[in-house]
């Protein structure tokens, strides 16, 4: 915590006693409840925010960069580490690009699998969301009882990967291995626990009085400016408009299950939390019928080791758990991209920090940066 | 204050539910079986020698560059034992470098390196995880006993049917 | 070529460059846009299934406009800036989507590598504050009309400019 | 309308701070992580009973340490999964706190940046003594993944001692108690060997 | 007063100074081991058996460990400010009875001693957040400042309410009053007030907006370190045993209720138990709730505690005036906290639950569309 300063009191004058100055208050890198390095600077009045300044560039490590330098199959480790807390989804939106470039046809089967554990992985980030959302509110159960649930996500991820977080396992052209074999079964288990997890969410939290309080009708967000900010998935959806990759551009094979997509109306913190609740519901839905559908068959498309993809650049974008995540690449015909370009959710969301803490308090202001659900790997990339 | 109450109840529940947690130095959460710790070399039991002919496929591919390898004339060719010309000489991974992704294991053409289970390995200085051919090799055989691993041309399958566990 | 099992690694074959069919909804979507910036001189192409429309860096602002009020194009949502560095120019890329006619289409703009300036949208789409303030600190590609290009990811005192093809990976060698 | 510019200063050499790598000002000279010497120590009360009292509060350390609340990238979520009830950091007396006064441990959990690097020097001297630091995952102990990035700051031992190094990318959280266990062990070995020299 | 006198005092103070140590230590323990049961984890395992050295080792640590001063702080006001929220803390012991024998000084006037001392604190915190010259101690502080204030008033009225029906201020005689029945099932209305405004009173959640983690990472006391921050600590824990000594004292019958001791030891234990359950329940909702935010927490407190303990007087004064018997005050208390529980639920979760209703049918209208 780095908000050491003198406090400023003006000199006492008697002429005009109730002098009152806006104070700067900086909050971050390292404070509680920023998630992650994340730097704002409030000028407050009293409580009362009057301007933010958020600064980022606290987690920039260069990876579009090293990405210029690397061969494609290891570029996937370098996707795995923006935005890490829903790894899957990022190998896939880079696996997608190049295999749109190079024109390779993923077989089904890969193509299920890579849906399954996307959909987990949404499932993973959002129970994140939940509990740091609930300790941002002062509930220190809610973490807990997210990560408890994320656990058993993630102890399947590592039967399925072998990693817990940083996966590598989707590979250009379909899967690294077959599911293990007794992965139906876990998966049957896990979407029990999981189904209950997120009933308890909803009676833990979602209705208290207290947190409700703490909130409606904070940091709201009409459809136009979030529009306007480039906001997209849950915020973007909490706004009204149901803007979902899955079924605007559908990719693996959405467009052959079932989902409804919540869509919230005020745009509050309240309404983006419990779309990503409500999400959380429909993900488990998909998984089911994903689980129904799954076909046998090969996992894996003919490719080189050493990739060379044509001449030419391609734009990939998929659902990520925080919204529309893209990557745009030129290829200039070598191993090596000549350029990748991540297209960030949480960068727009950070964005959208200014127009949403107008007029609030200090404390909502820790509560809409929670309700962004940002994650700084992928801001910084 | 109902949505409250509802609350109490549920952490009230929980309360009696029984503990989930492992107590580390005792217990331990179960590793997966295709869990990816640190790289280990393997040892041929035939032979007794390293799989590793040190062609240096991993240390090219790898994305960190945490591992160094050179490779000498096999001793044991001459000798008839053995049908590898050349062997590993020296080789080191910096543990502290490797970020598990694998890459190493995959383009292996020799089976000589594997993931192990290993993963708890904090030391008090910066490149004490530096390690060499012998602790690999050693890491590797404890792995290798452990799990009963057989390089894939002994099971008649493929590398990717043996890693489909 | 038969179906690989799940067992045996495909032997792989040449790449061949990808060719996909054009569709008629992007020929509909080409052709608005040629329609809508007809004046401005566009170079409409394709590529991969977008649609990418090459204007003139001067007009970026007035085409920003056009692209977001007309009511076929409606290009509401500004997905993506990059930019690309050609050696010899820059190449600025608008990834324009729409949330309304659920379509997507790519704006493009060169410009010189000696002193690059290129017009601000931003009083078009306000999400392209930081990914202009992101181009000119990796790229050094200065946004006119910007209001405050102060570094964003990188701090204060960074020499260069990271993001172009001639800086250099830091050469670090721990061993 | 000309964009308003910045003036550029020049205060890095090699990315991090000059200061920090001159040997006498910096984490070299820096004898951070040695425990003061007690209370009773400075009081002159004879060798025996410092050398047991030094021992007595290296068990207190070490059974109570307090990491600062304090993630950086992608290893502070494992940072957390060991906070939870799974692994429940809490059995070892290990709970976090958010302010630097009242912590003793810097749990470093990620990527150091050279722009993060300043604020990490800053938030260490804040930390009273006794203070260690542990360097979590590969980035924090040498750079890992980003070895060749222009921004990485190759291991956050370049700006603060670090006591304890978890290899892994990121390490699970087994590994991380693991490390927690070990800086305790160094803890009471410094005291031990500590008062064995002063007795 | 004699040598001797002024030895026992200093004698009994020393014992209370121990004791409350000993309290604070073993409440450590139990809040960490009942927060890790309802989180599905263990608690402190390793040091000592199930962890009981583990607030031990804490305190030891702390007390060793380097106290330091920020540059710019005001060093005599950063110093005194643990002292004199430390002092009131220990000063209200004085008159608390654990038994009826067990009690230092039994005033006639003690409910009033312990309300007047219990505002003292805020002294004491705003002190350490405008001397640590440190914007997060300030706001911290300040927040201090306009909770205790604010939420006195409930106490103070809803200890009134409570003294008219004893028609005393001496805490031994109020308990000897609820040899039949507890003032719980007289006056649940007084229990829940009492209740909430006391947890707010300690700062603990939901009303621990003074030095929430998560906003002013521990407001007054952020720059506070080793011995000094400890004593903050202290008096946090022994703030809420306050509270629950209370509770248990004035509303669950203390030693008296519900079977009458033959033995003094007996009548301790039972007070201490009853504390022991108080102090869980306080532990039981900071483990669930969220915290409120500043400017809502002035409203419950204005708007609904202050109002309700208002009510409280006039239904019990109604009770006595009219001579009714106990159970009419025992519906008008029910009623009371049911209509305030109503009005909130009204007002907070039911267009909550007609929005998450909206929100599914609205999804499922736009698959409809999209077919």
């Amino acid at each position: 915590m780095s908000g050491i300063g003198e406090v400023t009191v003006g000199p006492f004058r008697p002429e005009r006693p109730l002098d009152t100055v806006e104070m700067m208050l900086n909050m971050g890198p390292q404070h509680p409840s920023t998630h992650g390095v994340f730097r704002m600077v409030l000028w407050i009045d009293g409580e009362r925010i009057v301007d933010v300044e958020p600064h980022i560039g606290y987690l920039h490590r260069g990876s579009e960069k090293l990405c210029e330098g690397e061969i494609y199959s290891e570029i996937i480790t370098l996707f795995d580490r923006l935005d890490y807390v829903s790894n899957f989804n990022n190998e896939l939106v880079f696996c997608m690009a190049v295999e749109k470039l190079a024109a390779i046809q993923v077989p089904e089967r890969a193509q299920y699998i890579r849906l399954i554990l996307c959909e987990l992985n949404r499932i993973a980030s959002h129970l994140l969301f939940y509990g740091t959302f609930g300790l941002d509110a002062g509930a220190m159960t809610p973490i807990l009882y997210g990560f408890r649930d994320r656990e058993k996500v993630q102890s399947l991820f590592e039967a399925v990967s072998g990693a817990r977080l940083m996966h590598n396992y989707f590979r250009i052209g379909g899967v690294k291995q077959d599911l293990p074999a007794d992965f139906r079964d876990r998966m049957t288990w896990l979407l029990g626990e999981l189904r209950r997890g997120v009933d308890e969410c909803d009676r833990l939290l979602t209705f208290g009085e207290v947190f409700l309080a703490r909130t409606r009708d904070v940091g709201n967000i009409d459809a136009q400016t979030a529009i306007g900010l480039g906001l997209t998935g849950p915020n973007l959806r909490a706004t009204g408009v149901p803007y979902d990759v899955r079924r605007a551009d559908p990719y693996l094979v959405y467009d052959r299950l079932e989902f409804d997509i919540p869509v919230g109306d005020r745009g509050d913190c309240w309404d983006r939390y419990y779309v990503r609740v409500q999400e959380m519901r429909q993900s488990l839905r998909i998984l089911e019928q994903a689980l129904g559908q799954l076909p046998e068959g090969p996992i894996m498309a003919p490719v080189r080791r050493i990739l060379r993809p044509p001449k030419g650049e391609v734009v990939a974008h998929a659902e990520n758990p925080r919204g529309d995540f893209g990557v745009y690449l030129v290829s200039d015909g070598t191993d090596k991209p000549y350029r990748v370009k991540v297209r960030p959710p949480s960068f727009c969301h950070l964005m959208a920090l200014k127009h949403l803490l107008r007029d609030c308090y200090v404390a909502d202001c820790v509560m809409v940066l929670g309700s962004l659900d940002v994650v700084l790997g992928e801001v910084d990339r | 204050m109902l949505g409250n109450l509802k609350g109490l109840l549920v952490t009230m529940r929980e309360f009696f539910r029984p503990r989930v947690t492992a107590q580390y130095p005792k217990e331990h959460l179960p590793v997966a079986p295709r869990f990816m710790g640190f790289p280990v070399l393997t040892w041929d039991e035939k032979v007794e020698e390293p799989y590793c002919t040190g062609c240096m496929v991993c240390v090219r591919y790898c994305p960190t560059q945490c591992m160094s390898a050179t490779m000498k004339d096999n001793p044991l060719l001459q000798e008839g034992k053995s049908k590898r010309r050349k062997i590993v000489d020296e080789f080191e991974i910096n543990l502290g470098r490797c970020i598990l992704c694998g890459i190493c294991v995959d383009v292996c053409n020799f089976d000589a390196i594997v993931m192990s289970h290993e993963h708890e390995l904090s030391v008090f200085v910066r490149n004490g995880n530096r390690v060499d051919l012998e602790r690999l090799l050693e890491m590797g055989w404890e792995h290798q006993q452990k799990v009963g691993w057989k390089p894939s041309g002994e099971t008649g399958e493929s590398k990717e049917e043996k890693a489909a566990v | 070529m038969p179906a690989p099992t799940a067992g045996q690694r495909p032997r792989p074959h040449a790449q061949a460059p990808a060719e996909v069919p054009i569709s008629e909804k992007a020929k509909a979507l080409a052709q608005l846009l040629q329609q809508t910036l007809a004046d401005l001189g566009p170079d409409i192409g394709g590529s991969l299934g977008e649609v990418v429309a090459t204007v003139a860096p001067e007009h970026l602002p007035e085409v920003a406009r056009r692209v977001k009020e007309s009511p076929d194009l409606a290009g509401d949502l500004l997905w993506c800036l990059s930019l690309v560095d050609y050696q010899d120019r820059f190449e600025a890329v608008y990834h324009v989507y729409s949330t309304q006619k659920n379509h997507r289409f790519v704006l493009k703009a060169g410009v010189s590598q000696g002193e690059p300036h290129l017009p601000s949208v931003m009083s078009v789409w306000p999400g392209a504050d930081w990914y202009e303030r992101e181009a000119h600190d990796l790229f050094g590609v200065v946004f006119e009309g910007h209001p405050n290009l102060a570094p964003l990811l990188l701090y204060e005192g960074f020499e260069g400019y990271p993001g172009r093809r001639s800086y250099p990976f830091y050469d670090y060698q721990e061993w | 309308m000309k964009p308003r510019g910045w003036v550029p200063v020049r205060r890095y050499a090699l990315g991090v701070s000059a200061e920090w790598l001159d040997p006498e000002k910096g984490p070299q000279g820096n004898p951070g992580n040695r425990p003061a010497a007690s209370l009773l120590h400075r009081s002159g009360v004879p060798g025996l009973i410092t050398a047991r009292s030094d021992q007595l509060f290296a068990w207190a350390r070490a059974s109570s340490l307090w990491p600062l609340t304090f993630g950086l990238a992608c290893c502070a979520i494992e940072m957390m999964s060991a906070y939870m009830a799974h692994h429940d950091l809490d059995r070892l007396g290990v709970v976090t706190w958010p302010s630097p006064r009242q912590s003793d441990v810097m749990i470093v959990a990620g990527t150091v940046v050279k722009k993060m690097g300043e604020p990490i020097r800053l938030l260490y001297e804040q930390m009273p003594d006794p203070k260690w630091v542990i360097a979590m995952g590969s980035c924090a102990t040498n750079g890992g993944p980003y070895w060749r990035s222009y921004s990485v700051v190759m291991g956050v031992d370049h700006i603060v001692p670090v006591d304890v190094y978890v290899p892994g990318c990121p390490p699970r959280p087994e590994a991380l108690i693991e490390g927690i266990l070990k800086l305790q062990e160094k803890i009471k070995q410094d005291a031990r060997s500590d008062s064995r020299a002063t007795a | 007063m004699t040598v001797r006198e002024a030895l026992l005092l200093a004698g009994q103070l020393l014992g209370l100074l121990t004791a409350l140590v000993v309290v604070v230590l073993s409440l450590i323990w139990l809040e960490r081991k009942a927060l890790a049961r309802f989180q599905n984890r263990m608690g402190p395992m390793r040091v000592g058996f199930h962890g009981l050295l583990q607030p031990v080792a804490d305190a030891l640590k702390l007390l060793v460990k380097e106290d330091l001063v920020p540059t710019w702080a005001d060093r005599a006001l950063f110093w005194s400010a643990p002292l004199m929220v430390f002092v009131p803390s220990f000063v209200v012991w004085v008159t608390i009875p654990l038994a009826k024998e067990v009690v230092i000084r039994n005033l006639e006037m003690g409910l009033f001693y312990i309300v007047a001392f219990s505002i003292l604190p805020v002294v004491g915190l705003v002190l350490a957040g405008w001397s640590s010259a440190n914007k997060y101690a300030m706001l911290g502080s300040l927040r201090s400042a306009a909770q205790l204030v604010s939420y006195e008033i409930p106490i103070v009225m809803a200890v009134i309410a409570l003294v008219m029906v004893p028609e005393s201020l001496n805490l031994v005689t109020i308990v000897e009053g609820q040899r039949t029945v507890p003032y719980a099932a007289l006056q649940p209305l007084g229990l829940a007030l009492f209740l909430l405004a006391g947890v707010a009173e300690v700062g603990r959640t939901p009303f621990d907006i003074y030095f929430a983690e998560s906003e002013v990472v521990g407001g007054p006391f952020v720059e506070y370190s080793g011995a000094h921050w400890s004593v903050f600590f202290l008096v946090e824990y022994i703030n809420t045993f306050v509270v629950g000594v209370l509770v248990a004292l004035l509303f669950l019958g203390g030693w008296t209720f519900p079977l009458v001791p033959e033995a003094a030891w007996l009548g301790f234990l039972w007070v201490v138990a009853k504390t022991y359950l108080v102090v869980l329940v306080m532990f039981w909702l900071r483990g669930t709730l969220p915290r409120l935010r500043v400017d809502q927490l002035m409203s419950f407190g204005w708007q609904l505690l202050v109002p309700l303990s208002f009510a409280n007087i006039v239904i019990t004064g109604f009770y006595k005036f009219y001579r009714w018997p106990g159970w009419t005050l025992t519906l008008m208390s029910l009623a009371l906290l049911l209509l305030a529980g109503w009005l909130v639920y009204r007002r907070q979760t039911r267009p909550a639950a007609a929005t998450a209703e909206e929100m599914l049918a609205r999804a499922r209208a736009y698959r409809r569309r999209e077919a």
